[in-house]
């Protein structure tokens, strides 16, 4: 029988074998794993620069196992210019969450957006800042309490979520921008594919590439994983619709074109 | 190095650090726009891109800061240039870059402050430039050139030392600096080494583990570990601090003074040596470290020192602390906002003189 | 027949595949791993329900299952 | 004593006083001294008046800005109420007397030579060369270098693309130097 | 001022300030999650808002400093709160307040760096809070609790501090005192008199010629003046030095340390006190300005000195300024990243105590 | 005659009488002017606290005779947030130029504008870095030659102009988001009427006002005031079409609705 | 009759208003005023062709002009 | 000399240690004693163990971090292996034998008191009270303050909403001092 089965699925190369020390159903493992699925199955191991970020997952340099630098909280999209434009020949790599990107690093994102930089950014949206132990995040939604909104947010006060994958859509330099989620394995699929396309208009020199994936925070949500990723289908992405806002490579879809 | 080529071209200061940087392999510029030192960026978006490098716009100084530190991590000979509120805004970032030893020069045309100031000259930065302004213990090498001629040769040097130290270096100068025209000896640099930084920079993992810069330590002792080595870095450091004598020798006085200041104040003490007085000159050219053992020398030798300083007395610190023990040191101070003149420095200098 | 390795040393326990297998057929069990989390199996009588969807292997965000397909059910499947 | 001199020259905005700054700078060099050139501006640098600062050195130059100088071009009538003043005891100032009330212009503290520059550069076809006319007065009323190292360097503040008004500039350059007596 | 109540509740550090800021009359907080200080906006988030305030969680630390500028053009108490590498970040914003004068409180809980460093206690940070790590030559008064108590006290007289001289004040924690519980007298202050920046506050020109805070100054002379003024106000603030002795008396040796490594050296001093060696320590509660006539004034009895920072040596050269001429001081470091403990203090302090 | 004449235009009140250190021809005058006469007409003057920011236009507060305060280069919306906040009673106003705006300050902007401060902000669109002599602005139109794009400003390299007044428009708490030009009397009293939009949702609490005017920069272009004006009629408003992007007082409306 | 009046020592010369001027009467003087500006100025021959219509003035960038509108033309205008 | 003590409480994250330092501090507080609690936490604050740090004063306290302490109460294995070495001799370690094998308790150099806390905890109806019985036996064994005061402290740590549960925790505590002879 053993010869007679195939290994299906198994560990990408790149993703160094070791424990990770996220929580417990905490989907940053999930991204990880797929950006690591795609630099080995497009073979870019060997000349990917990793930008990583301030945020529980900057310790993605001890997991995938290229060469990476620790870029200052929010500014992983200007460290990562300063990557390319003296290394062009490289497959440079972003990884943020929200309140990296969104808030602190929004006019980083933006201006490496709009001049078209050819990196890939992986932005993992969780509401909430994981690291810090769960303060408000731009993209907070109403109504979810966080240690620093703790009647929740209201939009009145502290305004509503920003939705980054259609701002980031609008401007000239982005060659592809989509918004996915890790909830359910389908799901998870299509954010692998939006996570290729991604990669692949840096890798044809298209421009900047950008994904946006829903992820749950179930530590900071006070939610066990099973609930918290019920929370992603019913509450984010009514909100952040799952779609394909910008490609270059094809005409343009709406939100919904990509399966909910 | 081939130095001093004859040919001699009259430039600004700022063009002077434009195109040493390139004689020196810059292959980088990161910047945003601020007086008084627009003409670096403005030289560097042409020539920079002539010379096959990148020359980048940043959305702001944040920016600027934090794509010299990829492009360093990346080894590359890379620079930026700003003035003094710029600078302010890349404190976090540098204390990033010296964090994870990434080398990187930046170049600070100070203008007056604090806040907006104004856009002349000012030495009013010293403080943040040489005990770090950022976060943290780190320093930075900082050089101080007092004429164009300076200005090229010191930002070449300014990419060696960043390279030999992985430490980012700064250049202070001020507004006098960056406008004043002098001939320049443009000379050539030996070229870059290709296998500079080949041991540490990040060009993806080919036949070798991946690298990794990063400034965060979180294991017992770690980040202990990288402070300790970081201070033995600065302790090995000394070995280049390097300054100018003028007419120490029989002084009673010794007048201290950097960058355009140090000229002004050598003015008057030319003219006062013509009147008959003990007075002489030491100038720091690097503000960091500190030339402390040559002034402590003078200091045994039993002379006294004024410190002269385009602000409200910050380098005056790093002379008491030098010679603290033997002497003391008297202050004179031109605000920012007012032109130092030669004329002004006289009465204080002949007042410390006096012994007051 | 298909089938799924559980690292332990790796599972936290998350129950996310539980949720996300089709056959219902993983569950917690009552071991506690190094790290003192719950891991999960696949109990013995329901082994030969996995259809090596690999459903689960996507969904673990802690790369904690190894699946093996039949040779005859990929045949079947491509 | 060792030769030493400085200069502020100044004017309006258009009247091209930073070019000549730079060009006298350029004839010292050629002459072997040691020169600095600094430009003032404002950042109300919309109009308004320039003026720069040139020194002439055998020895090393200390401060390239000077307070009180020893020559003064003055291209207009602000620069003349803000400079005459400063301007040292026997020093040479050329005035721009097209522009200035020569009545202005101080006689006995100071050697004013008045240069009706925009009628001399009018005369020769050009009236943006009255800068020049008033270099050449300077440089002959000072004597501190030779007229002709003014005029040879020319060529290195005149971009190539205007290379045919090199003779022009010369003439103008010279005419200014006929005034001085 | 109705000082100490009976009453007293067990809290953080963290939560300490941020019920000293209410009770100050602080009517605003702007902020930006960082550890080790994030109790203290989810304090404010709930209590602030509830005692009708504001709180906004700004988008970075450059907004919360810039939010800071405008609610104290407007004569409001307000406050942020954040560590290391966003306080770096602060630095323009902090210049622009001093340049126009504006009040501000500021709290720093410095966390271990340079760059992300950890996010344990360090003292890293006392160069650029006392020197200024903006650009030019502004100072902020600085605050140095040692305990939880101290904590609410001095956030207290931040405020009163910051609208008196019209300055920001920072308060300079570690992840120590943000994180400890002690027993707090929560005590309230006399209300913020009405009137308070009555003559100069932003409000709308109703009744009178409109107000302007600015900084930037470019007439002749101008920005001069207003740097003489700013350093006629810093030589008034000398008057605020506060400091603890504990039985310098007869000591030989006087140990210098602030903060909470001032209160693991007192545990040191005591402990050695018991084995009858004659040490003492000195903590300055100000920063800046530094409390030097008072160190002077021990350096003139003849001891000796020794400064024990948890960090690569920043404050010995106050100490080592202040009491030039009479003295010198040993340096002790605890690097950063390391917890310092009470014996480790023990082997130094002999050592200095017998001359090195 | 004189009895039966009117005087129908004259400077506003709360316009200083004095000269402006602008360049002939500039319109910062025009817009200065604009605010000025709103803030009459409003009677808005004695309780408006001005936020000025960094570039030519930092001496707003020399000419427009209300409270103001300096905000470092970019930082106006964080400062207006702040005055606002400590004193919602007032109204705030910020003016701020491309650089300042569009550049360093992106992220301070789309978060006040996201947060739906009650401020109101005139944004002055020259397409360059005017005051400090000429560089490249987000703005600055693709071909157009700069100090620090001195072959012109490329796609490839520079990434397209960025359109705030759009950008500004998808965020949650703006209220008011428009263009407007200064170029022609037509759309100079357009100008107008949407600045007074954007004072109104101030002044009714709905949320965050905005309005871009594009303006010329005579100097730095190289053109003389009147060549500066055609210039906007003819590149600058094909690519930053006039209109408003987003009114909550009224339903939206597209480009072009907005008289050209 | 409408009339303009030009404030000298504001204008700059940019010449704005001349562009602007439907009834095209303003032109540059040959006056120079005291920061060194060529003023503009409505000839005598033409000052009965302005009709008030202050677009010039809307125009102006420096508030340079101020405009009376007769009161019949008024009256005619709303 | 003066009254001084000093211990860490170190185990799970969710065994609620710093919940039983918050309230022997409390109790210390009711006694007169001045009182520092310090919580350690990594950034690595997912999951893993948690200690904290209270020491007890008549005197003012200087430290609040203690490297050796007095006494140690250690609700899990891995909080043994960091802390037991670091007890001072002759200190006072509460073992919650529950989970750690009593075997690796050191018995000569320090007093080791071995408490089935758990096992207790679960007989009194509530396993999550593990802690309760550990700080009961600590107070017993060390005799530094009287279990009164924890007991009455009680209401401070506990939140009104849970208030019903003090008698069960009182009782949880009881049974761990009667534990230790
Ligand atoms: C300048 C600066 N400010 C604040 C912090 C503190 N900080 C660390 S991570 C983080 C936010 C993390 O949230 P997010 O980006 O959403 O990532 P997550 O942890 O949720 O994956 C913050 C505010 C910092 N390190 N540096
Ligand atoms: C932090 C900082 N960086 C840079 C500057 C220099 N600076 C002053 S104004 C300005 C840009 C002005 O351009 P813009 O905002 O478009 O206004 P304009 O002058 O065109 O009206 C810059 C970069 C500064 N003052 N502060
Ligand atoms: S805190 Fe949230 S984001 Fe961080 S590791 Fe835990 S679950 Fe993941
Ligand atoms: S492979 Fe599919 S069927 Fe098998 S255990 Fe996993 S999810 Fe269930
Ligand atoms: S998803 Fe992975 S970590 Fe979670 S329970 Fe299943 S195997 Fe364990
Ligand atoms: S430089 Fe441009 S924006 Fe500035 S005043 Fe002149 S024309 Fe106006
Ligand atoms: S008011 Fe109208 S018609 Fe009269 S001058 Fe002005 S633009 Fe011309
Ligand atoms: S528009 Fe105004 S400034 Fe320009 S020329 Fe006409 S009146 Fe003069
Ligand atoms: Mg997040
Ligand atoms: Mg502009």
């Amino acid at each position: 029988m053993q010869a007679q089965e195939r290994l299906v699925f198994d560990r990408p190369k790149v993703l160094a074998d070791i424990p990770t020390h996220y929580c417990p159903g905490c989907q940053h493992g999930v991204a990880h794993r797929l950006a690591a699925e795609l630099i080995d199955e497009m073979k870019l191991a060997e000349k990917t620069i990793c930008v990583t970020s301030i945020g529980c997952s900057v310790f993605l340099y001890n997991y995938l196992l290229v060469d990476s630098v620790e870029a200052p909280h929010g500014r992983a999209p200007a460290t990562a210019t300063g990557v390319k434009r003296s290394r062009p020949d490289k497959f440079v790599l972003t990884y943020q969450g929200d309140g990296d990107l969104a808030s602190i690093g929004m006019a980083e994102i933006i201006h490496c957006a709009n001049r078209g930089e050819r990196v890939s950014v992986i932005f993992v949206n969780n509401t909430v800042y994981g690291m810090t132990g769960g303060q408000m995040a731009p993209t907070t939604l109403i109504g979810q309490k966080t240690t620093t909104c703790p009647a929740g947010r209201s939009r009145e006060h502290e305004g509503m979520p920003i939705r980054m994958a259609e701002l980031i859509a609008q401007l000239g330099g982005t060659a592809y921008s989509a918004r996915a989620a890790l909830n359910t394995v389908k799901n998870i699929r299509s954010a692998k594919k939006a996570m290729k396309k991604a990669f692949e208009v840096q890798t044809k020199g298209l421009g900047f590439g950008f994904v946006e994936l829903l992820a749950t925070c179930p530590t900071n949500w006070r939610l066990d994983p099973v609930k918290a990723n019920e929370r992603v289908a019913g509450e984010m992405i009514p909100y952040f619709p799952l779609g394909v806002f910008r490609d270059q490579t094809a005409p343009a879809k709406g939100p919904a074109e990509v399966e909910k | 190095m081939t130095r001093k080529s004859p040919e001699k071209i009259f430039i600004k200061g700022n063009e002077a650090i434009a195109r040493g940087a390139i004689a020196a392999g810059c292959k980088c510029f990161f910047g945003y726009p601020i007086t008084p030192q627009n003409d670096i960026p403005e030289y560097m978006s042409q020539a920079l891109v002539e010379a096959g490098g990148e020359f980048v716009q940043a959305e702001s100084e944040v920016a600027s800061a934090n794509m010299l530190l990829g492009a360093g991590a990346c080894g590359i000979r890379a620079m930026t240039s700003s003035s003094s509120p710029g600078i302010s805004l890349m404190q976090e970032a540098i204390s990033y870059m010296a964090g994870s030893e990434i080398p990187a020069v930046i170049v600070n045309m100070n203008r007056g402050g604090p806040g907006l100031g104004d856009i002349g000259p000012s030495q009013g930065d010293y403080f943040q430039s040489t005990r770090g302004g950022g976060h943290g213990d780190y320093r930075t090498l900082v050089l101080a050139p007092a004429s164009c001629q300076e200005a090229y040769d010191l930002i070449i040097k300014a990419f060696d030392l960043a390279f030999k130290y992985r430490n980012p270096v700064l250049i202070l100068g001020d507004a006098i600096l960056g406008n004043m025209k002098e001939a320049v000896s443009p000379w050539k640099p030996a070229p870059v080494d290709p296998a500079e930084a080949a041991d540490w920079r990040l060009e993806g993992a080919k036949g070798r583990g991946p690298r990794l810069h990063k400034s965060l330590y979180l294991h017992e002792g770690e980040l202990a570990g990288q402070n300790k080595r970081l201070q033995e870095k600065y302790l090995a450091m000394q070995a280049e601090t390097d300054f100018e004598l003028y007419r120490t020798e029989d002084a009673d006085l010794v007048v201290c003074a950097y960058g355009s200041i140090a000229r002004i104040a050598k003015s008057a003490v030319r003219k006062l040596r013509k009147e008959g007085l003990k007075v002489g000159l030491f100038r720091p050219v690097n503000l960091y470290p500190f030339p402390s053992g040559p002034l402590a020398e003078l200091a045994g030798q039993g002379k006294r020192f004024l410190t002269i300083e385009h602000n409200l007395g910050q380098m005056v610190e790093d002379v008491r602390l030098s010679v603290r023990g033997l002497a003391d040191s008297e202050q004179f101070s031109v605000y920012p906002g007012n032109l130092p003149l030669p004329d002004d420095f006289e009465e204080p200098i002949k007042k410390a003189l006096a012994g007051k | 027949m298909s089938r799924i390795v559980v690292l332990e040393d790796r599972c936290k326990g998350c129950l996310l595949c539980v949720a996300a297998c089709p056959a219902g057929i993983i569950r917690q069990s009552g071991r506690f791993n190094q790290n003192g989390y719950k891991v999960v199996e696949v109990p013995d009588e329901d082994k030969d329900k996995c259809t090596g969807c690999a459903s689960c292997a996507i969904t673990c965000p802690d790369v904690a299952i190894r699946v093996y397909r039949s040779k005859k059910k990929e045949a079947a499947d491509d | 004593m060792s030769r030493y001199t400085d200069v502020i020259i100044a004017g309006f905005g258009g009247q091209g006083v930073l070019l000549i700054g730079n060009l006298l700078a350029y004839a010292g060099m050629s002459q072997g001294l040691n020169v600095t050139y600094i430009p003032v501006y404002g950042v109300e640098m919309r109009g308004g008046t320039a003026n720069c600062t040139v020194v002439l050195s055998e020895d090393e130059i200390g401060s390239p800005i000077i307070h009180r100088p020893e020559g003064l071009i003055v291209m207009n009538r602000p620069s003349l109420d803000k400079f005459q003043p400063r301007l040292k005891d026997h020093g040479v100032q050329i005035v721009n007397s097209s522009l200035i009330d020569q009545e202005l212009a101080e006689k006995d503290r100071v050697r004013s030579v008045l240069v009706p520059a925009n009628e001399i550069a009018d005369r020769i076809g050009n009236t943006r060369m009255a800068n020049m006319v008033a270099l050449g007065a300077y440089v002959k009323a000072t004597g501190f270098l030779p007229l002709e190292a003014v005029i040879t360097s020319l060529e290195k503040v005149i971009s190539p693309h205007y290379k045919k008004l090199i003779p022009k500039n010369a003439e103008a350059i010279r005419a200014g130097a006929e005034c001085v007596k």
